[in-house]
C-alpha cells in the first residue's frame, strides 16, 4: 500500500441499500481490495454508473463518483476520461443497464476503445424494478412480466463484445471473490476498454441462476489458456450450460481511443486546457 | 444599390460552387452580401438554389424578386422566372429556352462554350463569368476567388471557363461600391461553432442531423488547431451523455442537433440540471414533426425545448437572432451553463445556421471566460466536499474531480443529500427543489431584453424572435413610413424578459406576432408569461423563410383586414 | 365510521402481505377501503408502510391521523407514533417498546408467538390478528382470504398464527357496516390495464420503469386469455416505434412510461402524429428531473407532454382521476386515438397507479369499440388508396395494410403527399399541417368539461387535475361548512376544455391551483389558454400525496394569509 | 409468376432522388426481381426503413411502406409482422441507420426472431447528410467531420449478428446482382429474422469503398461451405480485406417469436381478433 493507504479509504459512509446476501456485496468488496492493492487513492478514481442495484455501487466506495441514467454509464464515462486521463474510470452496471438500455452504447464504445475499466453485475435480471427478464435472462424463465416465460434468447455478453472487437474480455463470478479482484486489477490496468461480466447472484428475484446454480458450473480457465486468440475466445466464450468458465477470454493491444489523437497525447489533459477567447480570433481569418 | 441574383439548378450540378464564386467576389469587392440557400434533402437532382444578394448598405433578409436568374437547368427557369423584375436579367443556356413572363433573357451557349472551355463541368463557371461581367465586376478580384476554390489542376480550366463566360455579356447593372470596412463572410454555423471555440469549448460529441451538421463540421475542422475533441457519437442520446460527462469532468462542453435528435436528448437535458452540470446545447430547428423537411426551415420548436424533460427544473433558452448575435450568444452561453451550473440552449433554425452574410468582425477583445470552478478555500477544507451544498444563492461551488486536492466529487441523477448520496427524504427532496429553482430567479436578471426596431412607441407592435429578426426590420423599413410600427426581438426567450413587452403592450393597437411555424409559439409564452394576448399573427409554415416583404406584405393584410372587420 | 391504519416495516418484512390480509378482510366485509403505499426504492431495508383507511361511506384519499398503527420494527414506531389519534393503538413487538407521546400502545410478543405458530415468519400474521381482533373482525371472512394468499404449504402455520395472534388483543373500536355494495378493490394500473383489455388492446409493448409497470404486469398477467402479445421491449424507443408499427398494422395498441421512458418515447409520440397512427400512451409521473424518486408521486410532466416533439401536431393529454375514472377514460382513450387518428396521452403518477379503493364494477354494458377503419366503400375504388387524402373534416379514410384488397398503404415520417410519399413542396406542406392541425379543432369539442366539486358558484375556487381529485373532494368537504368553496378538476387537460373555467372565475375572490408540482403547471396552462391568472397556489413537491386534511390546512393558510394581506 | 403478375407489378411511381450510378438501384432491381421470383403481390408485402438514402427504397416499389424514424426500422417492422404475420415484411436501412443509431434494436431482434428479412444497404458512409463515418466505416478514413480520420474501429455487422444469435446471416454485394437475388429470396424465405449486409457503393460520398474496391475482392462462398456451423461461420465473418466473401455465412432453424405464443400460431391473426368489451368482464372476478 501507497503511503496514508489504509483498509478504510475507500470507504463511504452511505448507508448501503441492497439485500442481505446480495451478490453485490461481494463486488464492493473486490474493487475496494484491488483499488487498494492497486495503489490508487479516492481522487483518482471516477466510478459512473447508469440506474438499478448494481448502479448504486459507486455511492458505496470512496471515489469521485458520476451516477447518472439508467443505461448511459458508459457515454459520461468515456469522455470524462477522455477530458482528464489521470482520472481511473471504472463503470459498474447492471446487465439490463449495459445489454438492455444502453447496448448501442455498449458496442460502440468498445469501438471507440477509451481507456476504462466495465464491470457488470450481470445477475441475469432486473432487480432495481422487481424482476423482469433482462438481456441475459434464460430462454423461457418466468418472471411478472415474462409470465409465459421468457420470449428471447438471451444474449451472450461474452460473444458481443468480442464480435464488436473488444480488447479485454473476461467473466468473473461473486463465488470467487480473489479471482475476482485479479481480474480487476488486470482490467484496470488494461489500456483500452475492458470488460468483466460478473455472474451475481440476486437472492431476491432470480430463483434460477443462484449462487449455488453458478458455483455447480463456474470453473477457472487454466494457466494454459492463451489470451491471444480471438477465434479460440469465441469459441470458449459459446460454452455455457453445464460449465462455464470464468476468466480473461481475450486480451490484445489495440491503440485507443486517445492513442489515435497527437494533441491529446502530446498535451496536458483537456481539463487543465488554457485556453483565452483571444486565442480563437486566428480563425476568423478564413472568414474574412 | 441593392441587387438579387438566383442561382438554381439541380443538386450535382454545382450551383454552390457557382453562388461561392459570386459571393465571395462581391465580398472582395467590398460590398454587403447576403446569401441564403434553398435545397432539397437529396444529394443529386431536385431543384435547388442559392440566392445571392448584395448592396451597399446592410443587408438583414433575403427576398424574392430577383434581379439576374442563372438557371442551370428549365426548372431553375420554369419556378423562378416570374419572380424576375421587369428590368431583369435570365442567364441560361439556349436549350432551356422558353417564354419567360417579366424581364429578359440571356439565352447563351453556356454548355457549348464550357465544352469549349475544357469540360462541360465548367457550364456553371462559364454562367458565373457571363453574370459577373452583367455587373461589370473586376476580373483581379475575382482570381483570388477562384484560385481558393478550384484545386490547382481544375484552376486553369474555370479560369479560362469564366473568361469565356464574361465575354458572353455586356454590363447592364451598375454597381455602386461602399466605403470599405473590414468585413467577415459567415453562416450562423460558423458564428455558433466560432463562439463556442471562443468560450474555450474542448469536447464537442454529436451526430450528424441537418440543419446542425454545419456546427459540427467547422469545429471538426479546427480539432487538432485547437487542440480539442470532436467526436461523433453513436446516436444524440450518447452525443449529450458524452458532453455531460465531459463537463462534469471540468471540460467546456457541447452538442448540437435538430428535434429529431433533440428528441433523444430530452433525458440528457434532464441530467444535466439535476446533476447541476453546465451544458450548452444548440438545438437547430428544421420543419417537424419528427423527419419533416430535413432541409428547411422553421421555427415551431420552441414550445418543446421550454419544457422537455420530466420534472421541474431552470433552464435558459436564447433564441439565436443573425451570425453575429450568434457568435455573442454561444460565447454567452457557456459563461452563463458555468456561472448557473444549468444547461443553456441555444435555438437557431436552418436560415440562421445555413445563409451568409457579411458582417463586421467579431470583437474578440472584450471576452472573458468565466469558469466559475471553486479554487482551494473550497477544497482545502478538511471537511468532506459537498456537490450540492444548501447555499443562500441557491448555488453550490463546483469542484472538477481530480483537481481538487483528496477531495471527491459526487453527482447523482436521483434526488441527493448535499453529498451527492441517493436519498428519499421529504424535507431533503423540498430543499434541493427549491435551490435547483431559485437559479430561475437569478437567470430572470441575468435575460437581456428584446431588441426593439422601429419605432419605440408604436401603435402596431411586432413580436418575433430569433432568425426573423433580420427579415423583421427589413419589414419595418417598408413599413416605417406608413404606419407607426415597431417591433421587439426576442433572443432571450426563456426566462422570458417581460419589461419591454409590458411598458410597449398596453399603448398598442395591434399586436401582431411574427413566426415561422403554424400555431404561435412565441405568443403562447406571452400569453402565459405576460398574460398579453396577441390580436393578429403573420405565421408561415411552408418551410420557406419570410423575407422583409413578405412580412410587410402580411402586416399590411392584416392591418387592412382588421380596418375591414372594425368598420 | 373511518379509521386507518398503518402497516410500517422494512422492505422484505412482509408489510405488503400484512396489509393484503387487512385490505382484503375489511374488502370481504363490505366495508369501503381505500389503502396507500409509500414504499423505497430499494428490495430489503429502508422504512416501508401501507396506510390502510375503511369507513361504511366512500373514501377518496388517504389521511395522516392514525387510529392504529401495526409497527413490525421500531422506524415505524419513531417516525409514526406522533400521527397516532389520542384514542389510537400501537401494536409491536414488545422488543421496541419505547415512549409514544399520544394513544396507546399494545406492546406484544408478536416475535415469540410468531415462533410458536411454526415459524419467525409469520410475525406479521400474528400482528395481523392483533389487529383484527381490534376491530372485532369476523374469522369467518378472513380464512377465505388468508387461503387466497398464502400457498398451501403455509397456509396452516399462517391460520394458526392469525389465531394466536388474534388472542393477544380485544376489541376496542366499533365496526359499522354499511348495507352490502357491489365492489371491486382495485388500482389505477389495473383499472387502466382493465379499461385497455376492454377497448381490445391486442399489442403492449413497454419498458420496466416505476412507477408504470404495474400496467404492463397486469396485462402480461392476462396475455394467454385475452390472446394478446405483451412485450418487454430492449428499450422504451423500441417500445414505441413497436406499439406504433401494431397500431398500423391493425391491432389496438399501446405503450406506458414514466417521464424517463416517456423522454425516449418523445420522438416516437411524433412518428405516431405525422404518421397519423392511432396510439395510446400512459405516462405514469414520478417525481424529477431524471431519476428523482423512482418510487414516490408528483405531477409536474405535464407542460412536458403538452408540447413534447419536435414541429406541431395535435394530441389529446387526459389526466387520470382515480381509478374509476381510470378505467373509462383509458378505453375512451382507444377510441378517440382511432378516430382522430393520433397519439392520445394519459397522465397518471404513482399515487393513482398503486393506491386500492373499493368502487363500484365496471359497467362494461354501455361500452363500444369504434375502430374507425374504413371499409371496402374505400378499398374497393379502383384509384390508389391515399393514406393522406385530403379531406373536408382532416380526417382522412385509413386502411389497415393486408386488409384492403389489392390496395398498399403508405405511411411516412417525412412530409408527404396524400399518397405518403416524400414531397418538398410549399403548398402540400402547408395542406398537411392544416389538415393535422384541423383535428384539435374536433378535439376541442371533444373534450369534457371538469368535474365540479362543492359549491356550483363559489367565491373561492380550486383547480386540480389528475390524482389529487379525490383528496381535493375530500378537501371541499372538510371546507365546505366555513367557506363558499368549490373546485374544478381537470380530466381532459389537452386541448383545454375552458367554458366551466371562464364561467366561474370571473365571480371568485381567490382562484387557488392545487398541484403536487413546485410550479404551477395547471396555472401556466390555464394562463395560457385562457388568460385567466390564479390569485394563489397549494403546491406540495416532496414526493408525498396530499391528502384532504392536508389540503384543506394549506387552503384555510391561504385564505388566512390573504386576509391579513388585505387588511 | 402468379396470375396477375407482370414485370411492372412492384413499379412505384414516385420519383427517385438517388445519384446516378448508385448502388441502391441495383438493390431496388434486386428486390423487385426476387419479389416476382416469389410469386409475391404487392398487398402481401410490408416494407419497412428508417432515414437516410437506402431508407427512401421502399417508396420506389409499389407495397406497403411504414417509412418511420431514423435508426428505428425494426421495432415497427417486427411489431406489424406480430399482428399480421401474413404480411411478409421487409426492412431496408442503412449501415447508419442500422448499427448506428439502431443498433440496440438491431442486437435485441436477432434475440426475438420475427419472421422478417433486412436488408441493409452498407454504403460504409452515412450519404444522406452527405458524408460522416458510419460504423462500418474504415479506420483512418477522413470525412467531412472525421478531419482527422475515423478515429472509431469498423464494425463487423456479420460478426455481431453471429454473436447475438441470429439465424440467417448473409452478405451480398450490388455488383453482383443474380446472387444477390438468390440471397434475397433465400432470406424471405428464412422462417425467423435473416440479415443481408448488402455492399452498396455510394458514388457520392464514399470515394474508398467503391464499385471497383468491391469488385476487386468480392468472392462467393464455395458451394461446399457448410451454413450450419457457427464456429465456421464466425471465422470466415473475421475475413475482410483482400478477399470479401458473400454468401450465405449461417443459416439455421430457430423457434421465431410467435412460435413461442401458442395464441398466436392456434388463432387468427391478431389484427383480425374479435373482440367486444363485454369480453373482458371476466377480469373482473379477481378484483371482487
Ligand atoms: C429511462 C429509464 N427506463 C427505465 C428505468 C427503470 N429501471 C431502473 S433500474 C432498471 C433495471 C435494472 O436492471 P439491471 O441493470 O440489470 O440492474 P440490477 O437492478 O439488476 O442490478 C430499470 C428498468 C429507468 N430508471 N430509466
Ligand atoms: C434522430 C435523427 N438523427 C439524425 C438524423 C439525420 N440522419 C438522416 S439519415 C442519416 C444517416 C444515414 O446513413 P445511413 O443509414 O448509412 O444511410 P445512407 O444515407 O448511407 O443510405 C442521419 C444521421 C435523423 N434523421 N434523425
Ligand atoms: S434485489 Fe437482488 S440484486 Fe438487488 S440488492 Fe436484492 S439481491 Fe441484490
Ligand atoms: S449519396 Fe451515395 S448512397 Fe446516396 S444516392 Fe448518392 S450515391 Fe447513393
Ligand atoms: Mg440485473
Ligand atoms: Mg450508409
Amino acid at each position: 500500500m501507497k503511503e496514508g493507504q489504509s483498509k478504510g479509504l475507500f470507504d463511504s459512509d452511505d448507508e448501503i441499500a441492497w439485500c442481505p446476501g446480495c451478490g453485490n456485496f461481494a463486488i464492493l468488496t473486490a474493487i475496494k481490495t484491488a483499488l487498494l492493492e492497486l495503489n490508487k487513492r479516492p481522487e483518482e478514481i471516477l466510478m459512473v454508473s447508469g440506474i438499478g442495484q448494481a448502479a448504486k455501487l459507486p455511492h458505496y466506495i470512496r471515489a469521485n463518483v458520476f451516477n447518472g441514467l439508467h443505461g448511459r454509464a458508459l457515454p459520461p464515462a468515456v469522455a470524462a476520461k477522455i477530458v482528464n486521463p489521470e482520472l481511473t474510470v471504472i463503470v459498474h452496471s447492471g446487465d439490463g443497464d449495459t445489454y438492455g438500455e444502453g447496448g448501442n452504447h455498449f458496442i460502440h464504445n468498445i469501438r471507440r476503445n477509451v481507456d476504462i475499466a466495465h464491470f457488470v453485475h450481470d445477475n441475469q435480471i432486473y432487480a432495481l424494478t422487481k424482476g423482469q427478464a433482462s438481456p441475459t435472462t434464460d430462454l423461457g424463465q418466468v418472471t411478472g412480466i415474462q409470465t409465459k416465460g421468457n420470449l428471447d434468447q438471451p444474449l451472450n455478453p461474452l460473444m458481443l463484445a468480442l464480435a464488436a472487437g473488444a480488447s479485454f474480455v473476461a467473466r468473473g463470478f461473486t463465488g470467487r471473490p480473489e479471482h475476482l479482484v485479479n481480474l480487476m486489477k488486470e482490467a484496470i490496468s488494461h489500456p483500452g476498454y475492458a470488460l468483466i461480466d460478473i455472474l451475481q447472484p440476486c437472492v431476491s428475484f432470480n430463483k434460477v441462476n443462484t449462487h449455488g446454480w453458478y458455483a455447480d458450473r463456474v470453473y477457472e480457465l487454466p494457466e494454459e489458456y492463451e489470451t491471444g486468440n480471438l477465434s479460440r475466445a469465441l469459441e470458449k466464450a459459446l460454452e455455457w450450460g453445464e460449465k462455464i468458465p470464468v476468466g480473461i477470454f481475450y486480451r490484445v493491444e489495440k491503440p485507443t481511443f486517445s492513442d489515435r489523437l497527437s494533441w491529446l497525447t502530446d498535451h496536458p489533459p483537456l481539463v487543465d486546457r488554457v485556453w483565452n477567447p483571444q486565442d480563437a480570433e486566428r480563425f476568423l481569418t478564413e472568414l474574412e | 444599390m441593392d441587387f438579387n441574383i438566383l442561382v438554381g439548378g439541380a443538386a450535382g450540378q454545382g450551383v454552390d460552387t457557382v453562388a461561392k464564386v459570386l459571393e465571395l467576389t462581391m465580398k472582395k469587392q467590398g460590398v454587403e452580401v447576403f446569401s441564403h440557400k434553398d435545397y432539397m434533402s437529396r444529394v443529386r437532382g431536385g431543384h435547388n438554389f442559392h440566392m445571392i444578394r448584395f448592396a451597399d448598405r446592410p443587408i438583414y433578409s433575403h427576398r424574392e424578386s430577383l434581379d439576374v436568374i442563372l438557371a442551370l437547368d428549365s426548372k431553375t427557369v420554369e419556378i423562378h422566372s416570374s419572380q424576375l423584375s421587369a428590368q431583369g436579367v435570365l442567364v441560361s443556356d439556349e436549350s432551356y429556352r422558353q417564354k419567360i413572363s417579366t424581364g429578359n433573357a440571356l439565352w447563351l451557349p453556356l454548355k457549348e462554350k464550357a465544352v469549349e472551355a475544357g469540360t462541360k463541368l465548367t457550364e456553371g463557371t462559364v454562367a458565373a463569368g457571363a453574370v459577373l461581367h452583367l455587373f461589370d465586376f473586376d476580373f483581379e478580384t475575382v482570381w483570388p476567388v477562384l484560385n481558393s476554390l478550384f484545386k490547382s489542376e481544375i484552376f486553369e480550366v474555370n479560369r479560362r471557363a469564366l473568361e469565356i463566360g464574361y465575354a458572353l455579356t455586356e454590363p447592364q447593372f451598375k454597381l455602386e461600391f461602399p466605403e470599405s470596412q473590414p468585413r467577415i463572410m459567415v453562416t450562423g454555423s460558423q458564428a455558433i461553432g466560432l463562439g463556442a471555440l471562443a468560450a474555450g469549448l474542448s469536447f464537442y460529441s454529436g451526430y450528424p442531423m441537418t440543419p446542425s451538421t454545419g456546427i459540427m463540421t467547422y469545429l471538426a475542422s479546427k480539432m487538432e488547431d485547437a487542440g480539442i475533441v470532436v467526436e461523433q457519437a453513436e446516436d444524440e442520446i450518447a452525443a449529450i451523455n458524452m458532453a455531460i460527462g465531459a463537463s462534469y469532468a471540468g471540460a467546456r462542453a457541447m452538442t448540437a442537433t435538430s428535434g429529431g435528435g433533440f428528441c433523444l436528448m430530452v433525458e440528457g437535458l434532464g441530467l444535466a440540471a439535476m446533476t447541476e452540470t453546465p451544458l450548452v446545447i444548440a438545438e437547430i430547428q428544421r420543419p417537424g414533426p419528427v423527419t419533416g423537411f430535413p432541409t428547411r426551415t422553421e421555427q415551431a420548436d420552441l414550445s418543446f425545448v421550454l419544457t422537455a424533460s420530466q420534472g421541474e427544473f431552470p433552464r435558459m433558452v436564447t433564441a439565436l437572432r443573425d451570425p453575429e448575435d450568434a457568435f455573442y450568444q454561444t460565447f454567452r452561453a457557456f459563461n452563463l451553463a458555468d456561472k448557473y451550473q444549468i444547461p443553456v440552449i441555444l435555438l437557431g433554425d436552418q436560415y440562421l445556421g445555413d445563409y451568409y452574410q457579411t458582417i463586421p468582425p467579431f470583437d474578440f477583445s472584450a471576452l472573458t471566460i468565466e469558469r466559475a470552478i471553486a479554487g482551494e478555500e473550497v477544497w482545502k477544507q478538511p471537511e468532506h466536499y459537498q456537490r450540492y451544498k444548501l447555499t443562500d444563492d441557491g448555488i453550490s461551488p463546483r469542484l472538477v474531480p481530480g483537481r481538487c486536492g483528496t477531495q471527491v466529487v459526487i453527482a447523482d441523477s436521483d434526488e441527493h443529500t448535499e453529498d451527492g448520496h441517493i436519498t428519499e427524504a421529504a424535507d431533503v427532496r423540498v430543499a434541493m427543489t427549491q435551490k435547483r429553482m431559485q437559479r430561475l430567479e437569478h437567470l430572470k436578471k441575468e435575460v437581456q431584453e428584446p431588441w426593439v426596431i422601429g419605432q419605440t412607441d408604436p401603435k402596431i407592435l411586432l413580436l418575433a424572435w430569433g432568425s426573423t429578426a433580420g427579415p423583421v426590420r427589413e419589414a419595418i423599413e417598408l413599413l416605417e413610413e406608413d404606419y407607426s410600427i415597431g417591433a421587439l426581438i426576442f433572443g432571450d426567450i426563456y426566462p422570458l424578459p417581460t419589461k419591454l413587452l409590458t411598458d410597449l403592450a398596453p399603448n398598442v393597437t395591434m399586436l401582431i406576432n411574427v413566426e415561422q411555424n403554424a400555431t404561435g409559439q412565441l405568443a403562447s409564452l406571452i400569453r402565459q408569461e405576460a398574460l398579453i394576448a396577441c390580436t393578429h399573427s403573420v405565421l408561415r409554415y411552408d418551410g420557406r423563410p419570410m423575407s422583409g416583404q413578405y412580412i410587410a406584405d402580411r402586416v399590411k393584410e392584416v392591418i387592412s383586414s382588421d380596418e375591414r372587420g372594425t368598420e
